[in-house]
C-alpha cells in the first residue's frame, strides 16, 4: 500500500493505526519531516569536556560528530566527507585537533570547515583541483547547535524556534529542574537495540499507566503508583510531556487501588536495602519525573537516578537506545555510589527498565500479527488535556496530535 | 596447582550452568559474603566510568537480583548458553587468585533461533572460603557497547 | 516490477513462472487471497488436553493461540491485546485460566472475551476509560474454529464452507484414515527454518515424481517407488491432493525401473534393522499416504511414522516446517518404540526428508538465478486428473490451476 | 580423578574431532555396543516428548545413521565446528561418570559464511570399555525448538 | 522516489549522486544494463585445467557454472535447472562427467545440453513427458564464451562485439602484458564480502589519488607514490582503465610531495626484508599496473604478485570480491616462495589492500549519512582524458560517462 | 603429560589474550625464531593451494606484520574475542607437539553488536625454546572460504 492510500480514518488520536508503527514509507517522511525539522538531542557537554573532545552521535537518524572547538564551543557535524563521503568519524568518543577523512586524507577543522585537500595544487605541475575548487564549499556539513546547561541539540532546520520556546514554558522549566546549570559528572553510558519501532519508546514513558502495573519494583516500593500524587503535563504543542510523581509516603500497604494491580507484591524486601537508600535532592516534592522531549529525548529522574535517554530510530521495526547517566559534579563520595546503584533500576538490565524493553519488543512483534488494526488509546478519556492523575495516556494523544500535524496524516 | 586449576575449572563450570541450567537460586551460593559483582561494557571500562549494566556489592544484592529476575521481571522466556575458554589463574598473594577467561554467551528466545548475544572478558577474584572456592569480584566486561535488547541474566 | 504487470503467460499450468517464488507483492496478495480465506491447519487437540492448556501457533503467518475453553471447546485468538497490539501470549505451550497482557495487565477469557481492564473506572476518582468503552468490543480477535477427529483448523473467512465440503470426499476419506477419532498421543515436535518458498513444500509433496530419484533410502528398501503400486489423486478444485504408495514386495530386487534411479543401491543393507521394522496398521494395502491440505498442511503416514506438517509462510524466501508427530492413545510400547525410530526417517535430520530441505534450499536459491524463466511441469502430461501412478506432476499442476484462480493471476 | 579428567576431555575432543575434521566413519567407535545415541530439542525434553531428530538405539544404528551421511543422503556441502565447554564428570557408582557440558556448533555451508547453528547441553554417561572411554549415552541437547534448515551431522 | 524522478543534475561527471549507491531501482538496472550487455569475467582456464573441471563463479550476479568440456572447450552454463529450477552445481570447484540435478536427476552434459531425463518414457506405460517434450528445448542457458591467453569471460548479449574490440588496443595490450599466453600456475584464491556497493570497488582502483595518502605501506617503500613516474589511461568509452606506475628509485628520501603525505613514515624498516624482494619479471618499467575491466575485473601486477579480483554484486550495499592469485606455470621456487610472501600485501589482510576493504566499508556507510549529497570528483580537472601522472580522479570520472550512457541517467 | 598439558592450554591462553586484550606487542614473543605462521582457508588447503590470508616465514615477519596492525593499517576499531576448544596434543618425536584445536573468533567492531566472525581449525607445532614452550607452527584454517570485509587480527 502506497503512503498516500494511508488514511488516518478517526479524528483525534484516541485510535493510533499500527501502520505507523510498520511502513517503510511512513518511516522515510518521518526522517524528513520530524526529525529533520526538530531540534535532536546529541549528548551532553560533559562527554566532551575539553577542546578536540568529540562523540560519536545522532541527529534523527543520521550519524552527526559532536565536537568542541578550539573555543570551547560545540559544533555538530555530518560525518560524511564532502569529498567522496566516508564516515570521517569512527570512534564512539575521542579526542582530536583535526577530523581527517583516511581516504584522500582530507583535513577539517573542529568546524567543520575545509582546511587542508592534498595535492590541491598538484604534484610537480600535474593534476590538483580545478581553480575554481574552493575549500569554503566543501566543508562538512554543520547543523545549527545550542547547548541549555549542557545539553546539547543539534538541528538541520535553518529557521525553528529558540530552543527554549521550542521547549515552551512548562517544559522549559521540568528540563531546567535537572538541569540546572550545575555542571555535570559522567556516571556512564548503557546502549540497547529494541527491535520495535521509535515512537513505542515515548508511548511508553508518557504512559504512567502502564507503570502501575507492569513494575512490580515500582509499585511494590511506591516509586510509582497509581494512587501517588502525580500529574501529566504537556506542553501547548503536545509533542513534548512529562510525567510527575511523588513516592508514597508508606509503600508497602495495600489499598483498593493495589488490589487492581497483579504485579502488587506486599512482602517483598531487599537484602541489601542499599539499593533503594534515596535521598532527596530536588526542591519540589516529586521523586520522579521522566520528560519526554520530541523527536527523540527522554530526560530520567527517578529516585537518585539521572539519564538522559537519546532515541536513534533504524527503520520501522528498530531504534537504538542511548542512555547516559550523569550526576553533578560536586556529588559527594556517597551520592556516586548511589547513583551507582539506583542505576540497576535502569537500563538493558535495569529492575524496571528492562520490563519496557521487554513489551516494546513485544509490541512490534503484535502489531505486526494484524496491521490493519489500530491500538485503543482511551484511557483518561479521548482528550488531550494536562491530567492532576497518571491514570490516563493523554501524553500518548498529544503526542499523535502533534504527529499527525507535522506528518500531514 | 594442577588440582587448583581443575578446581578453578570447575567454579566456573558451576557459575555457567546455574545460570543456563538453573535452579539460579543456588548461583549466588558461588560468592562471598562481600563479593562484588559487575556486568559492564568495554565502552564505560575505557572511559573510566563506573556505571555497570548489573552491580552487585553483597551476596545480598546478588540474591535480590536473582530473586528479581526469578520473581520481578516480564521476560520472554528464553535461555542463555555460556561458552568459557582460556581460563588463566595467578595466585594473588592473598590466599586467592586473579582469575581471567573469555567467555561467549549464546542466547535463545523461545520461538526464535540460538543467536550470539555477547562476548567478553571475565577479570575475577577468586577465593577459598568456607572449604569451598567462591567468587569475592566476577567482572564480566562484554565487548560491545549495545546489548540487544535485554539484559535478563548476568553474563 | 509491479504486481499488475506480472502475466502468467501460458495457459494451463504446465509451467509456473519463476517470480511466484520470489515476489513481495505476489506474497501480500498470498496473505489475503490463499491464507486468509481457507482453513488452516493449526495443531492437535492432543497438544492442549486439558481446559486451559494453549499452544501459540499460526495461521498463514497470523501469530494465533489455540486454547482450550473451560467448557473444552477450542479456541483460536490473534495473538495481539486489543489494547495497544502486544502479543499476549509468549510461550509455545502452556497452560492458563486467562491471558493477561504483561503491558497493563488486561485480562482476557480463554473464549478471548475481554474480561478486566485495570482501573477501567479510575484511581480515586481520577482517569479510567470513556463511559461508552465496552469490553465487548474490545477482546481477542476470534477465528472461526472447526476440530475433526482431533486435528483444528481454524479461519478469519466468515463465510467458508464447512470443513467437510472444504476437504471433499475423496480428501476427506483419506483424512478420516489417519484421523479416525480414536484418541491421539503426541510424540514430539520438530521444527525446520526451511530458506524457500513455501509453495515449494507443498510441490515437494505433491510430486511422487522425484520420490523414486532422490531418496536412496525410500529407493531401495523399497518404501516408495515409481513401479510400486500407487495413486495421485485430487479433490475437485485441485487444491488439495494425496499420494498413495503401496511397498514393493521384494524391495531389493533390481528392474528395469530401477536402472533409470541413478539412486538405487542394490546392496544397501541396515546393521540395526530395527530402523524398517514395518507393521501393518490399516486396513487398506497402503503403506505410504502423503495428504496436502490447501493451504498449510501435510499429513503423512509413511512406515509406522504419522505426522502433521504445518506451514508457516516467513517471507517469500522462507518458511517454517512445524512437525507434529504423532501415535494412538492405545499404542502399545512397541509402537511407542517403534514410531520413535521411524521418526529418523522424518524431519530436519531425516533420512529421507533431510533430502528435501536440501534440495528446497537449491530450489530457492536456482530460482534467484534467473527469475524471469519458468518450471516446466510436463512430467506426466499438461492435464490436472487423477493418476493411477506416480511418474506425474498432475498434483502440481492441479495446486497451481486453483492458485491462479484464487490469486487471480 | 584428574587423569581421569584429562581423559574424558580428550574423549570430548575426539567427538568433535572426527564429527568435524572426520573420517567419521570412525565416530562410531566411541561408542559402546549398547549406546545410546539422541539427538534433541529442549522443547521436547521440557514436554517430555521422546521425539528426536537422530535416535540411535545401538552402536548399530549410529552406525547406520554415519553410513547414510556419508552415502545416502543428498546435502549441500557443509562442515560444523563444535565448541565445548564446562566438561563436568560426576562418578555415578557404575565405574562410570555422568558427564555434563556446554557446547555450540557453527555451520559453514560451502560457498556461505561461517554461522552459529546451534547451542545447547550434554548429558552423557561415559564407561570405560575394551580399555578406552567410550559414550554408553550421549544426549546432545539444543536449546533451539528450530533447526536452520538441515541437521546433517550430529551435535 | 521511483527511479524516473533520480536525475543526474550535474552535467559531467564531477559529481556522481549517492543514490547510485544506495538506491534498489538502480541496482535492478544495472543488472540488466550493465551486467547483463558486457563481456563478464568468470574465471581463468588455470583453475579447470582438465576436461570435467568446473568452478561455480558468477556472470554479474548470475550463478554460473564454468566448466571444460571433454573438447577441452569452455562453457558457461547458468545454474538452474531447466526442470523445476535448482541450482544444479553446489561445489565451488570440482570435477564431473555431467551435471546431475539431485531432485529428478534430469543430467545435462559439460556443454549444458539435456541428455537424460529419468522416466521420459514413463514407467510401465504410465507417466512421462509429452511426446513433444524434446531434450533440445531444454537444456542449461548458456552463455557466450572467450577466453583469451586463459581467462575465461562470458555474455548472455548475444550481439556484443569481440572482446579484442571490447577492451580496445590500449587495454589489450596491458591485457596481454600479464596474459601472455604463457600457461599460468593458480596460487590461490581469496575471497572477502565487502559491505559496499560493486562500483566503489571500481572507483577504488581507478583512484590513484588516494594511494599516495591511505596506504602507508605503498607510499614508504614507494611501490606507488603522487611523485613515481605514472600514467593514467582509458581505453575510448572510458570504461575500461588502468593506472600504471613505476617506484622510485629511492624510495625512502622524503620531498615535497611526502610532505603533504600525513601517512609517509620515513624510518620504517622491515625486519623481514623478503616481503619485498621484488624481481622485475616484465620488459616495460612499470612496476605496478592496476586494470579495470569493465564491468566486474580487475587485473593486478604489484611487486611480484598477480592476480584477477572478481567483482560479485550482492544488492546495492555490498559485493563479493573474489581474488584468484597466480603465476607462471614455469615460476622457479623462488618465483613461487615470493608470491606468495608478496601476496601478504594483498587480500582481505593485505598489508596493502586492508586499507581499501575498511574504507570502502566507510564510504558506503558515510553515503547513507546523506544520501541527497554527491561526491565531488575534481581532482586533475573535470575531464576524462588520460593523464601521464597519477594525481588525478579521471579514471573515475570516465567510468561514469560510460555507466550514465548504458543507464540511461 | 598432566603439567604439559597445563602448560599447552596456557600458551593457547595466552596467544588469545594477547590478540584480544593485548599488548599484541608481545605476541611475537610466543614463537620460535624460525617460526611459520598462517592464517588460511580451507578452499585452498584443500586444493593444495599455498596461499594464506596472512603468512609469515619468521618470528621477525610476525613482528612486522604486528608493527603494520598496530601502526601502518587503517582499520576502523575492532576487537576480537577468541574461544578455543579441543585441545589435543601428540608428542612428536623431536621433544615437541603436535597440537590441534577447533577456535571461534567472534568480532566486535566499534558501534556495533559482537558477531561471529570465523570458526576453524587449529594445526600446530610447539616447541620448548629457551624455558617457555612456543610455537614453531602456527596454523589457523578458517572453515569459510570467504572473509566479512577484512581480517585485521591473526585467527
Ligand atoms: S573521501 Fe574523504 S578524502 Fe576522499
Ligand atoms: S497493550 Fe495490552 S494491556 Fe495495554
Ligand atoms: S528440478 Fe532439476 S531435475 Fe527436477
Ligand atoms: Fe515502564
Ligand atoms: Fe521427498
Ligand atoms: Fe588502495
Amino acid at each position: 500500500m502506497t503512503i498516500q492510500e494511508r488514511k488516518w480514518n478517526q479524528n483525534g488520536t484516541h485510535r493510533v493505526p499500527y501502520w505507523v508503527y510498520t511502513d517503510q514509507d511512513i518511516y522515510a517522511r518521518e526522517m524528513k519531516q520530524v526529525f529533520a525539522r526538530s531540534w535532536n538531542y546529541v549528548g551532553l557537554e560533559a562527554e566532551i569536556p575539553n577542546a578536540g573532545d568529540f562523540k560519536r552521535s545522532h541527529a534523527g537518524a543520521t550519524s552527526v560528530i559532536v565536537v568542541r572547538g578550539r573555543d570551547g564551543e560545540i559544533n555538530v557535524l555530518k560525518n560524511q566527507c564532502a569529498h567522496r563521503g566516508l564516515e570521517v568519524c569512527r570512534q564512539d568518543y575521542g579526542s582530536a585537533r583535526v577530523f581527517q577523512c583516511p581516504y584522500h586524507q582530507w583535513t577539517y577543522r573542529l568546524d567543520g570547515d575545509l582546511s587542508g585537500v592534498p595535492f590541491i595544487k598538484g604534484v610537480g605541475g600535474h593534476g590538483g583541483m580545478p581553480d575554481d575548487f574552493d575549500r569554503k564549499d566543501h566543508g562538512l556539513q554543520k547543523l545549527k547547535v545550542v547547548s541549555r546547561h549542557g545539553a546539547i541539540f543539534a538541528t538541520e532546520a535553518e529557521d525553528i524556534e529558540a530552543l527554549e520556546d521550542y521547549l515552551g514554558p512548562k517544559m522549559l522549566k521540568l528540563f531546567d529542574r535537572v538541569f540546572t546549570g550545575k555542571p555535570l559528572r559522567i556516571v556512564g553510558v548503557s546502549r540497547q537495540r529494541i527491535p520495535a519501532n521509535w515512537k513505542l519508546m515515548f508511548e511508553n514513558i508518557k504512559d504512567p499507566y502502564h507503570a502501575s502495573l507492569l513494575h512490580v519494583f515500582l509499585v511494590t516500593f511506591g516509586l510509582f503508583r497509581a494512587d501517588n500524587p502525580s500529574r501529566t503535563e504537556m506542553d501547548k504543542t503536545g509533542r513534548h510531556s512529562a510525567l510527575i510523581s511523588q513516592r508514597s509516603a508508606n509503600p508497602l500497604a495495600p489499598n483498593a487501588a493495589t488490589q487492581e494491580m497483579a504485579s502488587f507484591k506486599e512482602k517483598l524486601e531487599l537484602r541489601d536495602k542499599r539499593l533503594l537508600d534515596i535521598v532527596k535532592e530536588f526542591p519540589d516534592p516529586a521523586t520522579v519525573v521522566m520528560q519526554t522531549i520530541w523527536p527523540n529525548l527522554i530526560v530520567q529522574q527517578q529516585a537518585n537516578t539521572l539519564a538522559t535517554r537519546q532515541i536513534v530510530p533504524a527503520g520501522p521495526d528498530a531504534f537504538d537506545l542511548n542512555w547516559t547517566f550523569f550526576g553533578y559534579a560536586d556529588d559527594d563520595e556517597a551520592m556516586c555510589a548511589r547513583r551507582l546503584r539506583h542505576a540497576n533500576l535502569m537500563g538493558p538490565a535495569g529492575f524496571v527498565s528492562l520490563d519496557d524493553s521487554e513489551v516494546m519488543d513485544l509490541a512490534q512483534r503484535g502489531i505486526h500479527v494484524d496491521p490493519e488494526r489500530a491500538a485503543v488509546v482511551e484511557m483518561g478519556g479521548r482528550g488531550t488535556e494536562d491530567h492532576d492523575h497518571i491514570v490516563t495516556e493523554t501524553a500518548i494523544r498529544a503526542f499523535y496530535g502533534y504527529y499527525r500535524e507535522v506528518m500531514g496524516l | 596447582m594442577i588440582s587448583a586449576m581443575l578446581e578453578i575449572q570447575a567454579l566456573y563450570s558451576r557459575y555457567a550452568d546455574l545460570i543456563d541450567e538453573g535452579p539460579i537460586a543456588e548461583w549466588p551460593s558461588l560468592f562471598t559474603d562481600d563479593a562484588i559483582l559487575k556486568v559492564v561494557t568495554r565502552e564505560n571500562v575505557e572511559h573510566g566510568w563506573a556505571l555497570a549494566l548489573m552491580s552487585c556489592e553483597s551476596r545480598a544484592a546478588i540474591e535480590d537480583r536473582v530473586y528479581a529476575i526469578e520473581n520481578l521481571s516480564m521476560t520472554i522466556p528464553r535461555r542463555y548458553r555460556h561458552l568459557v575458554s582460556g581460563i588463566t589463574a595467578v595466585p594473588n598473594g592473598a590466599q586467592g587468585w586473579n582469575v581471567t577467561a573469555n567467555f561467549a554467551v549464546f542466547e535463545t528466545i523461545e520461538g526464535q533461533p540460538t543467536a550470539a548475544f555477547a562476548a567478553g572478558r571475565y577479570k575475577d577474584v577468586i577465593v577459598r572460603e568456607k572449604g569451598a572456592l567462591r567468587f569475592r569480584e566476577k567482572i564480566s566486561i562484554a565487548d560491545a557497547a549495545s546489548i540487544k535488547n535485554s539484559l535478563v541474566f548476568p553474563l
